[in-house]
Protein backbone atom coordinates (compact mmCIF):
# COMPACT_ATOMS: atom_id res chain seq x y z
CA UNK A 1 0.00 0.00 0.00
CA UNK A 2 1.16 3.55 0.17
CA UNK A 3 4.02 5.24 2.56
CA UNK A 4 3.38 8.62 3.74
CA UNK A 5 5.70 10.56 1.62
CA UNK A 6 8.13 13.08 3.41
CA UNK A 7 7.30 16.48 1.82
CA UNK A 8 4.16 16.50 0.15
CA UNK A 9 3.39 18.51 -3.09
CA UNK A 10 0.77 21.17 -4.10
CA UNK A 11 -0.95 19.76 -6.73
CA UNK A 12 -4.22 21.10 -8.58
CA UNK A 13 -6.25 19.33 -10.51
CA UNK A 14 -8.16 21.54 -13.28
CA UNK A 15 -11.15 19.71 -14.27
CA UNK A 16 -13.39 21.28 -17.29
CA UNK A 17 -15.22 18.40 -18.55
CA UNK A 18 -19.18 17.78 -18.27
CA UNK A 19 -19.54 13.88 -16.85
CA UNK A 20 -20.40 11.19 -18.79
CA UNK A 21 -20.30 12.02 -22.44
CA UNK A 22 -16.37 11.53 -21.40
CA UNK A 23 -14.53 9.55 -19.35
CA UNK A 24 -12.02 12.40 -18.33
CA UNK A 25 -14.00 13.42 -15.21
CA UNK A 26 -14.30 10.08 -14.04
CA UNK A 27 -10.35 9.07 -14.24
CA UNK A 28 -9.95 12.53 -13.09
CA UNK A 29 -11.52 11.36 -10.14
CA UNK A 30 -9.54 8.24 -9.69
CA UNK A 31 -6.34 10.06 -10.22
CA UNK A 32 -7.85 12.90 -7.30
CA UNK A 33 -8.26 9.46 -4.92
CA UNK A 34 -4.62 8.53 -6.13
CA UNK A 35 -2.84 11.58 -4.99
CA UNK A 36 -4.33 11.60 -1.74
CA UNK A 37 -3.65 8.31 -0.82
CA UNK A 38 0.09 9.34 -1.50
CA UNK A 39 -0.66 12.04 0.98
CA UNK A 40 -0.33 15.03 -1.12
CA UNK A 41 -1.78 18.51 -0.72
CA UNK A 42 -4.99 18.40 -2.98
CA UNK A 43 -6.80 21.43 -4.92
CA UNK A 44 -9.40 20.74 -6.86
CA UNK A 45 -11.22 23.19 -9.47
CA UNK A 46 -14.13 22.90 -11.40
CA UNK A 47 -14.04 25.21 -14.73
CA UNK A 48 -16.41 25.48 -17.70
CA UNK A 49 -18.31 22.36 -18.32
CA UNK A 50 -16.76 20.87 -15.33
CA UNK A 51 -18.72 22.95 -12.76
CA UNK A 52 -21.64 19.95 -14.19
CA UNK A 53 -20.01 17.20 -12.82
CA UNK A 54 -20.68 18.07 -9.57
CA UNK A 55 -24.57 18.70 -9.92
CA UNK A 56 -26.80 17.28 -7.64
CA UNK A 57 -29.30 14.07 -8.64
CA UNK A 58 -27.21 12.60 -10.83
CA UNK A 59 -29.08 9.32 -12.04
CA UNK A 60 -26.75 7.65 -14.94
CA UNK A 61 -29.13 3.75 -13.85
CA UNK A 62 -30.61 4.50 -17.68
CA UNK A 63 -27.61 4.39 -19.32
CA UNK A 64 -25.56 1.82 -17.66
CA UNK A 65 -23.10 3.67 -16.22
CA UNK A 66 -21.71 4.10 -12.84
CA UNK A 67 -22.25 7.17 -10.75
CA UNK A 68 -19.35 8.53 -10.14
CA UNK A 69 -20.55 11.74 -8.59
CA UNK A 70 -21.70 9.47 -5.05
CA UNK A 71 -17.39 9.28 -4.86
CA UNK A 72 -17.24 13.47 -4.52
CA UNK A 73 -18.83 12.69 -1.25
CA UNK A 74 -15.83 10.39 -0.25
CA UNK A 75 -13.87 13.60 -1.07
CA UNK A 76 -13.43 14.98 2.77
CA UNK A 77 -12.63 11.55 4.24
CA UNK A 78 -9.79 11.16 1.66
CA UNK A 79 -8.36 14.55 3.06
CA UNK A 80 -9.67 16.71 0.12
CA UNK A 81 -11.21 19.69 1.39
CA UNK A 82 -9.68 22.17 -1.51
CA UNK A 83 -12.92 22.37 -3.70
CA UNK A 84 -13.46 25.34 -5.94
CA UNK A 85 -15.81 26.49 -8.52
CA UNK A 86 -15.09 29.15 -10.96
CA UNK A 87 -17.65 32.15 -11.06
CA UNK A 88 -18.60 32.64 -14.41
CA UNK A 89 -18.84 29.20 -15.38
CA UNK A 90 -21.26 28.73 -12.74
CA UNK A 91 -23.09 31.66 -13.94
CA UNK A 92 -23.11 31.13 -17.80
CA UNK A 93 -24.41 28.03 -16.99
CA UNK A 94 -27.62 28.99 -14.07
CA UNK A 95 -25.98 26.87 -11.09
CA UNK A 96 -25.74 27.63 -8.05
CA UNK A 97 -23.90 26.39 -4.61
CA UNK A 98 -27.10 24.43 -3.38
CA UNK A 99 -27.14 22.80 -6.58
CA UNK A 100 -24.15 21.14 -6.43
CA UNK A 101 -23.44 17.82 -4.41
CA UNK A 102 -20.25 19.08 -1.96
CA UNK A 103 -19.63 22.40 -0.43
CA UNK A 104 -17.45 24.39 -2.82
CA UNK A 105 -15.85 28.06 -3.00
CA UNK A 106 -16.36 30.09 -5.43
CA UNK A 107 -13.62 31.54 -7.46
CA UNK A 108 -12.88 33.99 -10.14
CA UNK A 109 -10.88 33.59 -13.25
CA UNK A 110 -8.79 36.73 -12.06
CA UNK A 111 -8.01 34.80 -8.63
CA UNK A 112 -7.69 31.42 -10.34
CA UNK A 113 -4.25 32.88 -12.10
CA UNK A 114 -2.80 33.25 -8.78
CA UNK A 115 -3.92 29.93 -7.12
CA UNK A 116 -2.24 27.86 -10.32
CA UNK A 117 0.68 30.16 -9.56
CA UNK A 118 1.21 28.68 -6.29
CA UNK A 119 1.12 25.24 -6.72
CA UNK A 120 4.03 22.52 -7.70
CA UNK A 121 2.16 20.75 -10.44
CA UNK A 122 -1.50 21.09 -11.94
CA UNK A 123 -3.25 18.39 -13.93
CA UNK A 124 -5.45 19.23 -16.32
CA UNK A 125 -8.58 16.90 -17.59
CA UNK B 1 -14.84 -19.79 -8.07
CA UNK B 2 -16.67 -20.73 -4.77
CA UNK B 3 -18.77 -23.56 -3.61
CA UNK B 4 -21.89 -22.45 -1.81
CA UNK B 5 -24.81 -24.24 -0.48
CA UNK B 6 -24.12 -26.64 -3.67
CA UNK B 7 -24.16 -23.45 -5.87
CA UNK B 8 -20.92 -22.59 -7.83
CA UNK B 9 -20.01 -18.88 -7.24
CA UNK B 10 -17.56 -17.29 -9.97
CA UNK B 11 -14.79 -15.73 -8.59
CA UNK B 12 -11.39 -14.02 -10.24
CA UNK B 13 -8.23 -15.87 -9.67
CA UNK B 14 -7.81 -13.42 -6.91
CA UNK B 15 -10.77 -14.80 -5.52
CA UNK B 16 -12.97 -11.15 -6.35
CA UNK B 17 -16.47 -11.88 -7.09
CA UNK B 18 -17.20 -11.46 -11.01
CA UNK B 19 -20.89 -11.07 -10.41
CA UNK B 20 -21.22 -8.43 -7.05
CA UNK B 21 -24.44 -9.15 -6.79
CA UNK B 22 -23.99 -13.11 -6.05
CA UNK B 23 -22.63 -11.63 -2.62
CA UNK B 24 -24.64 -13.06 0.75
CA UNK B 25 -23.67 -13.80 4.20
CA UNK B 26 -23.07 -16.95 2.80
CA UNK B 27 -20.75 -16.02 0.17
CA UNK B 28 -19.14 -14.34 2.65
CA UNK B 29 -18.08 -16.38 5.46
CA UNK B 30 -17.02 -18.67 2.12
CA UNK B 31 -14.55 -16.02 0.56
CA UNK B 32 -13.40 -15.28 4.05
CA UNK B 33 -12.78 -19.63 4.49
CA UNK B 34 -10.12 -19.01 1.74
CA UNK B 35 -8.64 -16.33 3.05
CA UNK B 36 -8.48 -18.70 6.24
CA UNK B 37 -10.45 -16.08 7.99
CA UNK B 38 -13.39 -17.58 10.71
CA UNK B 39 -15.81 -14.18 10.65
CA UNK B 40 -16.58 -12.74 13.76
CA UNK B 41 -18.84 -10.10 15.07
CA UNK B 42 -15.83 -7.53 14.87
CA UNK B 43 -15.44 -8.96 11.38
CA UNK B 44 -18.72 -8.49 10.16
CA UNK B 45 -19.06 -4.75 11.86
CA UNK B 46 -16.10 -4.09 9.45
CA UNK B 47 -17.72 -5.89 6.11
CA UNK B 48 -21.12 -3.68 6.79
CA UNK B 49 -19.32 -0.45 6.85
CA UNK B 50 -17.39 -1.12 4.17
CA UNK B 51 -21.01 -2.07 1.92
CA UNK B 52 -22.45 1.20 3.31
CA UNK B 53 -19.31 2.92 2.37
CA UNK B 54 -19.83 1.49 -1.08
CA UNK B 55 -23.32 2.07 -1.19
CA UNK B 56 -22.99 5.70 0.00
CA UNK B 57 -19.70 6.78 -2.14
CA UNK B 58 -19.08 3.77 -5.20
CA UNK B 59 -16.07 3.35 -4.40
CA UNK B 60 -13.84 0.95 -2.43
CA UNK B 61 -12.17 2.64 0.25
CA UNK B 62 -8.48 2.89 0.19
CA UNK B 63 -6.70 1.88 3.18
CA UNK B 64 -5.59 5.17 5.08
CA UNK B 65 -9.65 6.02 4.73
CA UNK B 66 -11.37 2.80 5.73
CA UNK B 67 -8.98 3.72 9.04
CA UNK B 68 -10.53 6.75 9.04
CA UNK B 69 -14.57 5.52 8.51
CA UNK B 70 -13.62 2.54 11.14
CA UNK B 71 -12.71 5.55 13.92
CA UNK B 72 -15.54 7.66 13.31
CA UNK B 73 -17.97 5.27 13.44
CA UNK B 74 -16.99 2.74 15.47
CA UNK B 75 -14.65 4.75 17.58
CA UNK B 76 -11.02 5.09 18.08
CA UNK B 77 -10.03 2.25 19.62
CA UNK B 78 -10.99 -0.19 16.37
CA UNK B 79 -10.03 3.07 14.16
CA UNK B 80 -6.42 1.86 14.23
CA UNK B 81 -4.68 -0.09 10.82
CA UNK B 82 -2.90 -2.22 13.94
CA UNK B 83 -6.82 -3.50 14.84
CA UNK B 84 -7.94 -4.08 11.15
CA UNK B 85 -4.49 -6.07 10.49
CA UNK B 86 -5.40 -8.52 13.27
CA UNK B 87 -8.98 -9.03 11.70
CA UNK B 88 -8.11 -8.97 7.75
CA UNK B 89 -3.82 -9.92 8.09
CA UNK B 90 -1.61 -8.48 5.38
CA UNK B 91 -3.54 -6.09 3.41
CA UNK B 92 -7.18 -5.33 5.30
CA UNK B 93 -8.05 -2.73 2.81
CA UNK B 94 -8.17 -5.93 -0.11
CA UNK B 95 -9.09 -8.49 1.96
CA UNK B 96 -12.12 -6.93 3.85
CA UNK B 97 -13.00 -5.54 0.61
CA UNK B 98 -12.81 -8.75 -0.90
CA UNK B 99 -15.34 -10.79 1.94
CA UNK B 100 -17.73 -7.97 1.51
CA UNK B 101 -17.97 -8.61 -1.92
CA UNK B 102 -16.71 -5.10 -3.55
CA UNK B 103 -14.55 -4.49 -5.94
CA UNK B 104 -10.79 -4.31 -5.31
CA UNK B 105 -9.74 -0.75 -4.21
CA UNK B 106 -8.29 0.63 -6.94
CA UNK B 107 -6.05 2.86 -4.94
CA UNK B 108 -3.15 0.29 -4.74
CA UNK B 109 0.26 1.45 -6.39
CA UNK C 1 5.26 32.00 -13.87
CA UNK C 2 3.32 29.68 -15.60
CA UNK C 3 3.61 28.23 -19.53
CA UNK C 4 0.14 27.41 -20.76
CA UNK C 5 -0.43 24.79 -24.14
CA UNK C 6 -3.72 25.28 -26.15
CA UNK C 7 -4.23 23.05 -28.38
CA UNK C 8 -7.91 23.32 -29.81
CA UNK C 9 -8.91 26.32 -32.51
CA UNK C 10 -10.30 28.98 -30.82
CA UNK C 11 -13.42 28.82 -33.40
CA UNK C 12 -15.44 26.10 -31.99
CA UNK C 13 -13.41 25.91 -28.41
CA UNK C 14 -13.61 28.05 -25.42
CA UNK C 15 -9.57 26.45 -24.40
CA UNK C 16 -7.95 30.01 -25.47
CA UNK C 17 -10.46 32.28 -24.00
CA UNK C 18 -10.37 30.72 -20.07
CA UNK C 19 -6.63 30.25 -20.34
CA UNK C 20 -6.51 33.70 -21.50
CA UNK C 21 -8.79 35.08 -18.66
CA UNK C 22 -6.58 33.16 -15.88
CA UNK C 23 -3.44 33.63 -17.09
CA UNK C 24 -1.26 35.86 -15.00
CA UNK C 25 0.55 38.82 -16.02
CA UNK C 26 4.04 37.92 -18.19
CA UNK C 27 3.05 34.18 -17.95
CA UNK C 28 3.68 32.25 -21.90
CA UNK C 29 1.09 30.65 -23.87
CA UNK C 30 2.11 28.43 -26.33
CA UNK C 31 -0.34 27.76 -29.54
CA UNK C 32 0.23 23.94 -30.36
CA UNK C 33 -2.30 21.71 -32.93
CA UNK C 34 -5.42 23.09 -34.06
CA UNK C 35 -4.43 25.91 -31.37
CA UNK C 36 -2.36 27.28 -33.78
CA UNK C 37 -5.17 28.70 -35.67
CA UNK C 38 -4.94 31.49 -32.63
CA UNK C 39 -2.49 32.57 -33.98
CA UNK C 40 -3.84 33.54 -37.06
CA UNK C 41 -3.65 37.41 -38.70
CA UNK C 42 -6.86 39.07 -39.58
CA UNK C 43 -9.56 36.97 -37.71
CA UNK C 44 -12.09 37.90 -35.25
CA UNK C 45 -9.80 37.56 -32.68
CA UNK C 46 -7.34 40.13 -34.34
CA UNK C 47 -8.04 42.27 -30.70
CA UNK C 48 -8.14 39.44 -28.28
CA UNK C 49 -4.79 38.58 -29.43
CA UNK C 50 -3.33 42.02 -29.35
CA UNK C 51 -4.50 42.93 -26.24
CA UNK C 52 -3.20 39.14 -25.08
CA UNK C 53 0.23 40.44 -26.02
CA UNK C 54 0.50 43.17 -24.02
CA UNK C 55 0.33 41.06 -21.00
CA UNK C 56 1.58 37.79 -22.83
CA UNK C 57 4.33 36.51 -24.67
CA UNK C 58 2.62 33.96 -27.18
CA UNK C 59 4.40 31.37 -28.67
CA UNK C 60 3.20 29.22 -32.04
CA UNK C 61 4.88 25.60 -32.63
CA UNK C 62 6.15 26.18 -35.93
CA UNK C 63 5.87 22.82 -37.86
CA UNK C 64 1.83 22.72 -37.05
CA UNK C 65 1.84 25.68 -38.84
CA UNK C 66 3.49 24.55 -41.62
CA UNK C 67 1.41 21.50 -41.91
CA UNK C 68 -1.79 23.64 -41.65
CA UNK C 69 -0.31 26.18 -43.99
CA UNK C 70 -0.83 29.40 -42.43
CA UNK C 71 3.05 29.86 -41.81
CA UNK C 72 2.72 32.90 -43.20
CA UNK C 73 -0.35 34.14 -41.64
CA UNK C 74 0.85 34.56 -38.24
CA UNK C 75 -0.15 38.08 -36.17
CA UNK C 76 3.01 39.90 -35.41
CA UNK C 77 4.03 39.64 -32.60
CA UNK C 78 3.75 35.99 -32.25
CA UNK C 79 6.92 33.99 -31.87
CA UNK C 80 7.34 30.39 -34.00
CA UNK C 81 9.70 27.99 -32.41
CA UNK C 82 10.38 24.19 -33.13
CA UNK C 83 10.14 21.05 -30.59
CA UNK C 84 13.49 21.85 -29.16
CA UNK C 85 12.10 25.74 -28.20
CA UNK C 86 9.09 24.14 -26.94
CA UNK C 87 11.08 22.02 -24.55
CA UNK C 88 13.62 24.86 -23.75
CA UNK C 89 10.03 27.16 -23.00
CA UNK C 90 8.86 24.61 -20.54
CA UNK C 91 12.55 24.95 -18.90
CA UNK C 92 12.18 28.75 -18.74
CA UNK C 93 8.75 28.71 -17.16
CA UNK C 94 8.17 27.00 -13.43
CA UNK C 95 5.30 25.11 -14.61
CA UNK C 96 2.73 23.97 -17.78
CA UNK C 97 -0.67 23.77 -17.67
CA UNK C 98 -2.54 22.61 -20.44
CA UNK C 99 -5.76 23.62 -22.61
CA UNK C 100 -7.29 21.01 -24.61
CA UNK D 1 15.76 18.47 -16.08
CA UNK D 2 13.38 15.55 -14.96
CA UNK D 3 10.35 16.00 -17.25
CA UNK D 4 7.63 13.74 -17.43
CA UNK D 5 4.62 13.54 -19.75
CA UNK D 6 0.97 12.53 -19.53
CA UNK D 7 -0.63 11.17 -22.40
CA UNK D 8 -4.49 11.11 -23.10
CA UNK D 9 -4.93 10.78 -26.56
CA UNK D 10 -5.38 7.67 -28.98
CA UNK D 11 -2.63 7.64 -31.71
CA UNK D 12 -4.16 8.50 -35.30
CA UNK D 13 -7.30 9.70 -34.25
CA UNK D 14 -5.84 12.93 -32.46
CA UNK D 15 -2.18 14.66 -32.53
CA UNK D 16 -1.67 14.68 -28.84
CA UNK D 17 0.52 11.43 -29.13
CA UNK D 18 2.49 12.79 -31.85
CA UNK D 19 3.13 16.20 -30.26
CA UNK D 20 4.42 14.03 -27.15
CA UNK D 21 6.51 11.76 -28.90
CA UNK D 22 8.23 15.02 -30.37
CA UNK D 23 8.29 16.67 -27.81
CA UNK D 24 9.85 13.80 -25.83
CA UNK D 25 12.85 13.21 -29.25
CA UNK D 26 13.35 17.18 -28.75
CA UNK D 27 13.72 17.11 -24.81
CA UNK D 28 16.28 13.73 -24.88
CA UNK D 29 18.05 15.46 -27.40
CA UNK D 30 18.84 17.99 -25.28
CA UNK D 31 20.04 16.14 -22.62
CA UNK D 32 17.48 16.23 -19.88
CA UNK D 33 15.80 13.16 -18.60
CA UNK D 34 12.32 11.72 -19.15
CA UNK D 35 11.43 9.86 -15.91
CA UNK D 36 8.03 8.84 -17.36
CA UNK D 37 5.34 8.77 -20.02
CA UNK D 38 2.16 7.73 -18.57
CA UNK D 39 -1.04 6.85 -21.02
CA UNK D 40 -4.30 7.39 -19.60
CA UNK D 41 -7.61 7.70 -20.76
CA UNK D 42 -7.69 7.01 -24.64
CA UNK D 43 -3.69 7.12 -24.51
CA UNK D 44 -3.76 3.83 -23.36
CA UNK D 45 -3.78 3.18 -27.14
CA UNK D 46 -0.87 3.99 -27.43
CA UNK D 47 0.65 1.03 -26.33
CA UNK D 48 -0.84 -1.69 -29.04
CA UNK D 49 1.52 -4.08 -30.66
CA UNK D 50 -1.34 -4.72 -33.09
CA UNK D 51 -1.66 -0.98 -34.59
CA UNK D 52 -1.13 -1.82 -37.96
CA UNK D 53 -0.88 1.58 -40.29
CA UNK D 54 -0.07 1.43 -44.20
CA UNK D 55 3.72 1.54 -44.76
CA UNK D 56 3.60 4.68 -45.60
CA UNK D 57 2.16 6.11 -42.31
CA UNK D 58 4.15 6.48 -38.91
CA UNK D 59 3.39 3.69 -36.67
CA UNK D 60 3.33 5.33 -33.20
CA UNK D 61 3.44 2.62 -30.77
CA UNK D 62 6.63 1.17 -32.61
CA UNK D 63 7.93 4.69 -32.50
CA UNK D 64 7.48 4.93 -28.78
CA UNK D 65 8.73 1.40 -28.45
CA UNK D 66 12.03 2.16 -30.67
CA UNK D 67 12.48 5.46 -28.28
CA UNK D 68 12.20 3.61 -25.24
CA UNK D 69 15.01 0.41 -26.24
CA UNK D 70 17.18 3.58 -27.09
CA UNK D 71 16.75 5.61 -24.02
CA UNK D 72 15.46 2.88 -21.23
CA UNK D 73 12.26 4.97 -21.23
CA UNK D 74 9.55 4.19 -18.44
CA UNK D 75 6.40 4.32 -20.54
CA UNK D 76 3.46 3.08 -18.46
CA UNK D 77 -0.05 2.56 -19.55
CA UNK D 78 -2.31 2.94 -16.53
CA UNK D 79 -3.35 -0.71 -15.87
CA UNK D 80 -7.36 0.18 -15.13
CA UNK D 81 -8.02 2.55 -17.90
CA UNK D 82 -5.85 -0.46 -20.35
CA UNK D 83 -8.08 -2.64 -18.69
CA UNK D 84 -11.32 -1.35 -19.57
CA UNK D 85 -10.20 -0.98 -23.33
CA UNK D 86 -8.60 -3.92 -23.67
CA UNK D 87 -4.69 -3.39 -23.21
CA UNK D 88 -3.80 -6.00 -22.08
CA UNK D 89 0.05 -7.67 -21.28
CA UNK D 90 0.54 -11.46 -21.22
CA UNK D 91 -0.16 -11.67 -17.13
CA UNK D 92 -3.79 -9.63 -17.22
CA UNK D 93 -4.51 -11.94 -19.87
CA UNK D 94 -3.71 -14.88 -18.03
CA UNK D 95 -5.63 -13.39 -14.94
CA UNK D 96 -9.17 -12.17 -16.77
CA UNK D 97 -8.52 -15.78 -18.69
CA UNK D 98 -8.44 -13.19 -21.84
CA UNK D 99 -7.62 -15.27 -25.36
CA UNK D 100 -4.53 -12.82 -26.11
CA UNK D 101 -2.43 -9.80 -25.21
CA UNK D 102 -1.20 -6.93 -27.25
CA UNK D 103 0.73 -4.78 -25.27
CA UNK D 104 3.99 -3.26 -27.28
CA UNK D 105 7.47 -3.99 -25.83
CA UNK D 106 8.64 -1.59 -23.84
CA UNK D 107 5.36 -1.07 -22.67
CA UNK D 108 4.19 -1.77 -18.94
CA UNK D 109 1.08 -2.22 -17.27
CA UNK D 110 0.96 -0.35 -13.76
CA UNK D 111 -1.26 1.62 -11.25
CA UNK D 112 -2.63 5.17 -11.33
CA UNK D 113 0.03 5.72 -8.68
CA UNK D 114 2.68 6.10 -10.94
CA UNK D 115 1.21 9.09 -12.69
CA UNK D 116 1.02 10.74 -8.78
CA UNK D 117 4.72 9.84 -8.39
CA UNK D 118 5.85 11.16 -11.36
CA UNK D 119 3.94 14.39 -10.68
CA UNK D 120 5.93 14.28 -7.76
CA UNK D 121 9.24 13.68 -8.67
CA UNK D 122 9.91 15.44 -11.99
CA UNK D 123 10.61 19.26 -12.43
CA UNK D 124 7.85 19.37 -15.33
CA UNK D 125 4.56 17.30 -16.03
CA UNK D 126 3.49 17.90 -19.31
CA UNK D 127 0.08 16.76 -20.19
CA UNK D 128 -0.89 16.09 -23.89
CA UNK D 129 -4.54 16.00 -23.74
CA UNK D 130 -7.33 15.00 -26.63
Amino acid sequence: MTEQQPDPKKILFLNRRAPYGSSLPREALDAVLMASAFGQEITLVFLEDGVFQLKKQQDPSNIEMKNFSKTFGALALYGVESVYVEQRSMEKRGLTLDQLLIPAKIIQSSELGALLEEQDQVLSF
Amino acid sequence: MLMVDGQTIPTDKEGYLKNLGDWSNTVATAIAQQEQIILTEQHWEIISLLRDFYQQYEVSPAMRVLVKTVGLQLGKEKGRSIYLMALFPESPAKVASKIAGLPKPANCL
Amino acid sequence: MILHTVNRSPFGSDCLQSCLDIATIDSGVILIEDGVYCALANTELTELISTALTRHKIYVLSPDLQARGIADAVAEGIEAVDYAGFVELCTQFDKVVSWY
Amino acid sequence: MIFSLAIYGAPFSSQSSDTAYQFACALLEQGHSLHRVFFYHDGVYNGSTLATPPQDERNIPASWSQLAEQHGLDLVICVAAGLRRGMLDATESDRWEKPSHNLEQGFTLSGLGQLIEATMVSDRMITFGN
